[in-house]
């Protein structure tokens, strides 16, 4: 079973989060009345970026490129194998933390500053998705997976309504998308150029995007857990909080680093508090 | 917002599919320059009139040079010439992989750069 | 070591689709300073002036800006017709308010789209520019091409346009105005917008005026200033009031252009409803010969030519006053204080034109 | 054509430099991100970023100062790269060829690829000369 | 070996752990030999490191609380007397420095510490004053391998630090006779059971950190110090309450017995009688611990010599505060008074995180991290369940060892670069590879997996659930630290493409031998938490709370450490060793197109006027949002309501 | 070239509301326009073979009025910068384009705002060859 999971999740997630975020970019494009690129176009660009000559800057770019996508292929491993989720949020966070350095590595401007930010969404999202974990303990007394899936529990989003919530903040941080695009932006018309991403090229950044790929997974598999007694509908609830994500790209302008910070610490980080301490009071 | 984008959504595309579909170039469109060496008698008055220097008229070897590259389809030639050889076509001039002039003496002729054909 | 960040910001850069730097320098992410070093688009216009004949400048001068070609062309036409002493016929004074109108309308649509671009409004940005291609579509069948349209010439217009054309003109503006009802609401109200827009850039009407500023950013802080009111071309009759807003903010410059953009469809219908029949171009007598100062309105700006020709077929010298060159100042003052996420929305906010500045 | 052919004919990340335009071709080029044109299709995608870039446009009268800048840009591209030059102040100067701060067309700076001639090139001809391009680099 | 172990007695082991640098403290005093003292201090940090691992393996295989009672002559007497001569060392400096603050805190010591001794003496002595059990083992572990490393450490930077100086006179005598005084002291401390001689080994660490913050003799070095002694002193004054009481409460002063009776006997009564000493104790804790808001004298003890605070930060000093609390958490479980210990060490846990953010100079950011990471193993105490206390154990350890690893690396940068600000650290990954490397590692382990750090701060998470308040802040906290803890490694690792070759760094022996051990001591450990937590940590702490096995089992440690590990080490070593970029395949950063690309080693670029100009970028220091004065206002004042509260809830819970 | 147009003698056309200034009371004047609080549009400079000629266009109410100094070559022109800085780009300018020495500009591009080096100096002096 493990064996077939792991599977799983080496093979065929990156498939999926390819083949959504080429759902994605067409989406978008039909909601900006434009025909979009074929729904295959991740996998292009991901072939392409495989072939290009390498430059880099320095060394260090490569060990923070391969660090981050190992994490993030290590925490679907994870939680695929029904691991501990605190473990997993830090692991990602390795990862992530990794992804910066290799930003910082190089004396760019932009690269800099990009990377500068991204560990101020780091520090937003971060919390949002600890309590979320914290509120799973609460109500399964475990931080294993497989303990929440094996258990006879509820669906958790009876319970963790406001998770729902604080997780398509998550989504739309880790993903970039407007009005969190503020490290760096998928339309490059930004104030940071690429931002984190800028000095990053060819098969180095094919691999973040295959990162951003498994990174997605996890993220929809987060919240399938809301609904932990059947993954179908949890699926599906992730499913629509990803379009959820897209559709609040399209309507949103890029805000600043300090409203993100803002928001997220008092309207996430206050209602997951409030779910968190609805739970210890009904106890 | 919000509305718009959905209305997008649930509507076509505004996307003209070029090069699959090829929409329809309205009349008196400055395209390209198009030359018609037939009556020409090289007076050199497009030459002249042209504020890009694109053209070079040589009357004595009955020979004229366009470079294609220069113009800047302002049309000025073809209002100048007087025998109407210089009309404006209304297709785009096409991209090319090397510089090309275009060269007319008595036949027209296509060379780069170097004079070659 | 220095505690300031100090960063180029362009030429190459995708949130300036010109090439300018901005020499900044941070403090965490306020800017401190910011200085622009330009010249990487300077061609010598003026010089080259001198050396073309002057009827040739006509499409020269269109190529200062490919954005607001027609109105430097106008400028330049307009001298030169005082110069020699001729006046263009009535027809082709209102042609040239339809098509200054048209070009201030997708020049306002252009920069409407780049704003929202520069706060990272991806959507918002196709809507405009989506809206935009109507435009540039009458463009091509009015005038035979998209971009440089050269229609104006010395002593009136190089082409006339059919009444079929202008009816669908007409039809043409109407979907435009549906479509501005859809998005200027969105510029004006959307609550990410108001974020990024409102009270960013502000600069008083004091330093606006000291400073020289032009166009939407002079009166954004409520100058109603527009040389339109001069009355050239058909503007005269047309009757026309100068659209002003008093906070001198980007979202103030936002909602100057974005009421303009109704403000010329309505005067390019009037124009269209009033134009007369008859001749388009006076064939224009003798060389020119004095000094003249010509100016308009351009979608950034006032525009100033100054003329100088001694008789012969050339000019002496050719001056181009741009609007960004008189805004560059007032950029220069409003950078300060703002943050690096703010800095695109600031430099856009003035609808830099980097090839009017350098020419 | 094998998968990375494929993939890189279906993928062209592009690096747009105003060279010294008058923001004619410029202005030509984004309308083709728009909706109308919607170059998305191609997998084109405006990268703004030389390290990403496969296809660098240029428009614009080079002068020195932006060629020193366009050699930097181009240095910085990964290869396989093309290099589509467009309008004709790119290709010679244009109007412009004989002004005191113009050199003849940025061909003298970087080696160029296709050539899209006209002012300004319609999106049409902008596509044309991007996927122009695609087809060299995938010969090479 | 085992019985190797058995024949050494033990009365050898305490002698060389307590009395030995206490004895060889003043022999070196009078070495002027640099060459005899570097033999000295590395004769003795050996010994030191071997008796403690004798001692070690001695507990663990054994299973045994050993209660050991020194024969020869009449110690009791002896530190009786030690003791009242501190005090009047004390009353003399107070007297020295014009500090009257010194000098009331030390007279009403004096008087308390006099009613103690010469008042109604109403308890015997139950066990002999050497009690020796797993958290002792912790203790002297780290006190005397890290304690060690650091004095090896210092002999190198002592060297350099006085050709600085340019002394007439080397000061190194006095320097390594306080350095080892503070490492008997300490040992002295976690081995005994006796309140009165930890209150005494308590005392001299207090006047030796003061004897070292002042070392350089300086104005500001002088007025540092003076604050450290009397904040301290606050502290001491504390202490002694918290003994007074327990003697007038007609209480046994022994530790060993105290927990004893907590755990057998009528325990309601009993707990009711000793809340009130053990707030006292726990407050001393605080100050020796620098919780806010005693937080100012370890940022001022930053002026002393790097060692000094490598050692005050990492196994001294500021663990003996978190050691007195934890020594006692079993006895106030289930009170007021552990919750209160559990906010207050949390509330410092998450300002001290917030305020470090503020900081560029790099001492103080370490400063602000080890009152942080010291009010998260506070408040792991105050949560006082067997999880909890086993994290704070694997924290005091795993801080110890990454604390001084990063204080001795920002050593050798400062004396090598002469800046402690971290701006002036940009791109040290080239200049000098190994110690950056180093720091990295350093920085990492305090902060992220497969790091002992973090997997005891996940414990601590877990345990924290019973506690809402202390969760959310632990939350918050742990995010703030990845916010300094990154910026500083980034502004290291920020080099220029082609920088001139990778210079190889010459690193004297001394200086390379211990941080490599450490920061391989770091790595290793954190290899082996799993075997280390499941079979010492977590019996000894359950056996300490006398409950069978764990209440809660911890899923933080049922995750596959061992493969994340692999996996993480095989994910750098792979690109570091098979993936080469070739020198072609460098280029310069991106710079907007101006970058001088002739000189791709610089940051250049062309700007104004064709004019160069240098790229930096500075790290966010938010200094609007964190003005460092401002928020030392309002956390001190939080903090001291939270310390009134926390009397006030031990009254009100009686 | 084009065939020859007999000139028709004409009125000769010049811009009103010039008032010619020494070098000297310059800055006076240009701070009484401040004080009137005119807007500064722009300079124009013209090279008259001798001497330049540098025109300052003020605005009031869409009204121009304009100061005309007339420079001898080889003689420097006083920054107007200090009362106007918008006036730093268009200063810049002249000094880099005509080769005519302002002073004391407050943001001086040292002749590099537009060209750099190997370009050659002053190209629209009168007396560089038109191409």
């Amino acid at each position: 079973m493990e064996i077939i999971n792991i599977f799983f999740v080496i093979v065929i997630a990156p498939v999926i989060g390819g083949l959504l975020f080429g759902l994605d970019r067409k989406l978008t494009a039909r909601l900006q009345k434009r025909m979009g690129p074929p729904i295959l176009q991740p996998f292009y660009d991901l072939f392409k970026l495989f072939g290009k000559g390498r430059i880099a800057s320095n060394q260090f770019q490569l060990i923070s490129v391969s660090v981050y996508i190992a994490c993030t292929i290590l925490s679907l491993i994870l939680l695929a194998t029904g691991q501990d989720l605190l473990v997993l949020l830090f692991v990602l966070a390795l990862g992530h933390i990794m992804l910066i350095l290799g930003g910082f590595s190089v004396r760019s401007p932009y690269s800099q500053i990009g990377s500068q930010r991204e560990i101020l969404q780091l520090m937003a999202y971060e919390p949002l998705l600890v309590f979320m974990v914290i509120g799973t303990y609460l109500k399964t007394g475990s931080f294993l997976v497989s303990n929440l899936m094996t258990g006879s529990y509820k669906p958790l989003l009876i319970s963790l309504p406001a998770f729902l919530l604080t997780q398509i903040i998550v989504m739309a941080i880790k993903l970039h998308k407007s009005p969190f695009d503020i490290s760096a932006s998928h339309h490059a018309h930004q104030e940071l150029v690429r931002g984190i991403y800028t000095e990053f090229s060819g098969a180095q950044l094919a691999l973040i995007e295959m990162a951003h790929w498994y990174e997605l997974i996890l993220l929809m598999g987060f919240i399938a857990l809301l609904w932990q007694t059947n993954l179908v509908i949890g699926g599906l609830i992730a499913f629509a909080c990803f379009l959820a994500v897209i559709l609040l790209d399209n309507i949103s302008a890029r805000l600043t680093w300090k409203w993100m910070i803002r928001f997220a610490w008092s309207f996430g980080v206050g209602i997951s508090v409030a779910n968190l301490a609805a739970i210890y009071i009904l106890r | 917002m919000i509305n718009n984008v959905l209305s997008n959504l649930f509507s076509k595309p505004a996307t003209r599919n070029f090069p699959a579909k090829t929409r329809e170039i309205a009349e008196n469109v400055r395209g390209s320059v198009e030359f018609n060496t037939e009556n020409c008698v090289y007076c050199g008055a497009c030459a002249l009139k042209c504020p890009a220097n694109a053209i070079e008229v040589d009357r004595p070897a009955k020979k004229v040079t366009f470079d294609l590259y220069k113009c800047v389809a302002c049309a000025c030639c073809a209002e100048a010439c007087r025998k109407g050889c210089i009309q404006m076509a209304k297709q785009y001039a096409h991209p090319s992989y090397r510089k090309m002039d275009v060269v007319f003496q008595g036949a027209p002729l296509l060379t780069d750069e170097n004079g070659e054909t | 070591m220095s505690n300031r960040t100090v960063i180029p910001f362009g030429p190459q850069h995708p949130v300036l689709p010109e090439p300018i730097q901005l020499k900044l320098e941070l403090q965490d992410e306020t800017v401190v300073s910011a200085v622009p070093h330009i010249g990487y688009v300077h061609r010598g216009i003026e010089k080259a002036a001198e050396r073309m004949e002057y009827t040739q400048n006509v499409f020269l001068v269109e190529r200062v800006c490919g954005i607001c070609s027609f109105i430097h062309a106008l400028c330049y036409c307009q001298g030169i017709e005082q110069l020699q002493n001729i006046e263009a016929p009535p027809r082709a004074k209102y042609l040239r308010v339809i098509w200054s109108e048209l070009h201030r309308l997708h020049s306002h649509h252009l920069w409407l789209g780049l704003f929202a671009d520069a706060f990272g409004y991806e959507s918002l940005f196709m809507q405009f520019w989506r809206n935009r291609e109507m435009l540039m579509d009458i463009f091509d069948k009015t005038a035979g091409s998209r971009v440089i349209i050269s229609t104006c010439a010395i002593g009136g217009t190089r082409r006339d346009i059919s009444d079929a054309h202008l009816q669908e003109i007409l039809d043409t503006l109407d979907e435009v105005n549906k479509q501005l009802d859809k998005s200027i609401p969105v510029i004006l109200n959307d609550y990410s917008v108001r974020k990024r827009t409102v009270g960013i850039g502000k600069i008083t009407r004091e330093q606006a005026l000291e400073l020289g500023a032009a166009g939407p950013v002079l009166r954004a802080n409520g100058v109603a200033q527009d040389m339109r009111q001069l009355g050239y071309a058909a503007y005269g009759e047309l009757g026309f009031e100068p659209v002003t807003e008093n906070d001198g903010d980007c979202y103030a410059r936002a909602k100057v252009r974005a009421r303009e953009c109704y403000q010329s469809v309505d005067l390019v219908r009037k124009a269209i409803r009033q134009l007369p029949d008859g001749e388009i171009l006076t064939k224009p007598k003798g060389r020119p010969k004095g000094r003249v100062i010509s100016r308009v309105e351009q979608p950034r700006g006032e525009l100033l030519y100054f003329l100088a020709a001694d008789g012969t077929n050339r000019l002496d010298r050719l001056r181009i006053r741009t609007p960004t060159f008189a805004n560059v100042p007032p950029l220069v003052a409003m950078l300060p204080g703002c943050e690096l996420a703010d800095v695109p929305v600031i430099v856009l906010s003035i609808d830099p034109c980097i090839s009017c500045t350098e020419r | 054509m094998n998968i990375l052919q494929k993939s890189r004919a279906k993928s062209p990340w592009i690096l747009h430099y105003d060279a010294g335009a008058c923001n004619g071709c410029d202005i030509e080029i984004l309308a083709c991100l728009t909706p109308v044109y919607d170059i998305e299709r191609f997998g084109m995608v405006n990268v703004g970023n030389p390290k990403h870039a496969d296809v660098l446009l240029v428009t614009g009268t080079c002068n020195k100062r932006s060629a020193r800048v366009l050699k930097n840009l181009y240095d910085q591209m990964p290869d396989p790269k093309v290099v589509v030059a467009v309008g004709a102040c790119a290709l010679s100067g244009g109007i412009f060829h004989e002004c005191y701060n113009v050199l003849q067309g940025v061909d003298g700076t970087v080696p160029v690829d296709v050539y899209v001639p006209g002012c300004a090139p319609r999106p049409e001809a902008i596509m044309e000369g991007v996927m122009m391009a695609l087809e060299k680099m995938n010969k090479r | 070996m085992s019985n190797l172990i058995y024949y050494v007695p033990l009365s050898i082991i305490l002698v060389a752990l307590i009395l030995a640098p206490l004895v060889f403290a003043f022999v070196i005093s009078i070495v002027r030999s640099d060459y005899l003292r570097s033999l000295i201090i590395i004769m003795i940090a050996a010994v030191l490191a071997i008796s403690s691992l004798i001692l070690f393996a001695r507990v663990t295989i054994t299973h045994q609380i050993i209660h050991y009672a020194p024969g020869l002559i009449d110690w009791n007497l002896l530190v009786t007397i030690a003791d009242f001569g501190l005090m009047a060392m004390f009353i003399r400096m107070g007297v020295r420095r014009k500090s009257a603050l010194i000098l009331v805190f030390a007279v009403i010591q004096t008087i308390i510490l006099a009613w103690v001794e010469f008042g109604p003496k109403h308890t015997e002595m139950a066990y002999p004053p050497i009690f020796i059990d797993w958290l002792s083992i912790v203790m002297t572990l780290i006190v005397s391998i890290v304690g060690s490393v650091v004095a090896i450490y210092s002999l190198p930077y002592m060297r350099e630090h006085e050709r600085h100086q340019n002394l007439t006179i080397s000061k190194q005598p006095q320097f390594f006779r306080t350095l080892l005084l503070f490492l008997g002291a300490m040992n002295g401390m976690v081995l005994s059971g006796n309140l009165l001689w930890i209150y005494f080994f308590w005392e001299i660490t207090t006047l030796c950190s003061f004897c070292l913050i002042s070392h350089d003799e300086t104005e500001e070095s002088l007025r540092n110090a003076t604050r450290a002694l009397w904040m301290n002193m606050v502290g001491g004054v504390g202490f002694i309450t918290g003994i007074a009481l327990i003697q007038f409460n007609k209480l046994p002063m022994d530790a060993s017995r105290l927990l004893e009776l907590v755990r057998t006997g009528n325990e309601a009564h009993i707990i009711a009688l000793l809340i009130l000493p053990m707030a006292c104790l726990c407050f001393a804790g605080f100050t020796k611990a620098a919780q806010m808001p005693f937080q100012s004298w370890l940022l001022g003890a930053m002026v002393a010599p790097t060692p000094v605070s490598a050692l005050l930060h990492s196994s001294t000093m500021v663990k003996a505060g978190v050691y007195l609390i934890i020594r006692f958490a079993p006895i106030f479980r289930h009170t007021a008074l552990s919750e209160m210990v559990a906010i207050v060490g949390a509330f410092s846990f998450i300002t001290g995180a917030m305020l470090a953010i503020g900081q560029s100079n790099a001492k103080k950011v370490l400063a602000y991290s080890t009152i942080s990471n010291l009010g998260l193993i506070i408040a792991c105490a105050g949560l006082n369940t067997p999880l909890a206390l086993a994290a704070a154990v694997m924290l005091i350890i795993f801080h110890a060892v990454s604390k001084g690893l990063l204080f001795m690396a920002t050593g050798v940068v400062d004396q090598s670069i002469h800046s402690k600000d971290i701006e002036d650290m940009q791109g040290l990954w080239a200049r000098m590879p190994l110690t950056s490397l180093i720091m990295v590692i350093g920085i990492l382990s305090m902060l992220l997996p497969p790091f002992g750090v973090l997997i005891a701060k996940l414990a601590a998470i877990e345990s924290s659930i019973q506690n809402p308040l202390v969760m959310v802040m632990l939350v918050i906290g742990s995010t703030l630290t990845v916010v300094f803890w990154t910026k500083w490694m980034g502004r290291m690792l920020a080099t220029n493409p082609q920088a001139d070759g990778r210079k190889r760094e010459n690193l004297p022996a001394l200086y390379a031998g211990t941080l490599a051990f450490l920061a391989c001591g770091a790595v290793i450990l954190s290899l082996f938490i799993k075997p280390i937590l499941e079979n010492l940590v977590l019996p000894a702490v359950a056996n300490y709370y006398n409950v069978a096995g764990m209440e809660m089992t911890p899923t933080v440690l049922s995750a596959p450490w061992l493969m994340i590990f692999l996996v993480i080490a095989l994910s750098v070593l792979a690109p570091t060793f098979f993936n080469h970029l070739r020198s072609s395949q460098i280029k310069p950063a991106y710079l907007c197109g101006e970058q001088i690309s002739s000189r791709a080693a610089t940051a250049q670029f062309l700007t104004v006027a064709d004019g160069t100009a240098e790229m930096t970028v500075r790290s966010y220091y938010f200094e609007k949002v964190t003005d460092e004065s401002f928020h030392v206002k309002w956390v001190t004042i939080v903090a001291t309501l939270l310390i009134v509260i926390l009397f006030g809830a031990v009254y009100l819970w009686k | 070239m084009m065939e020859t147009m007999e000139i028709k003698p004409q009125e000769i056309i010049d811009i009103p509301n010039i008032r010619d200034v020494d070098v000297s009371e310059l800055l006076d004047r240009v701070k009484k326009a401040a004080d009137e609080k005119r807007r500064f549009v722009t300079m124009t400079a013209l090279d008259r073979g001798d001497h330049f000629e540098v025109l300052y266009h003020f605005d009031r109410d869409l009204h121009l009025e304009h100061l005309r100094v007339r420079v001898p070559k080889g003689r420097s022109l006083p920054s107007i910068s200090s009362v106007y800085l918008a006036a730093f780009l268009v200063e810049n300018e002249i000094k880099e384009l005509f080769g005519l020495e302002i002073t004391d500009i407050a943001i001086d591009y040292q002749n590099h705002l537009y060209l750099i080096e190997g370009v050659e100096p002053a190209p629209m002096a009168k007396d560089k060859p038109l191409e």
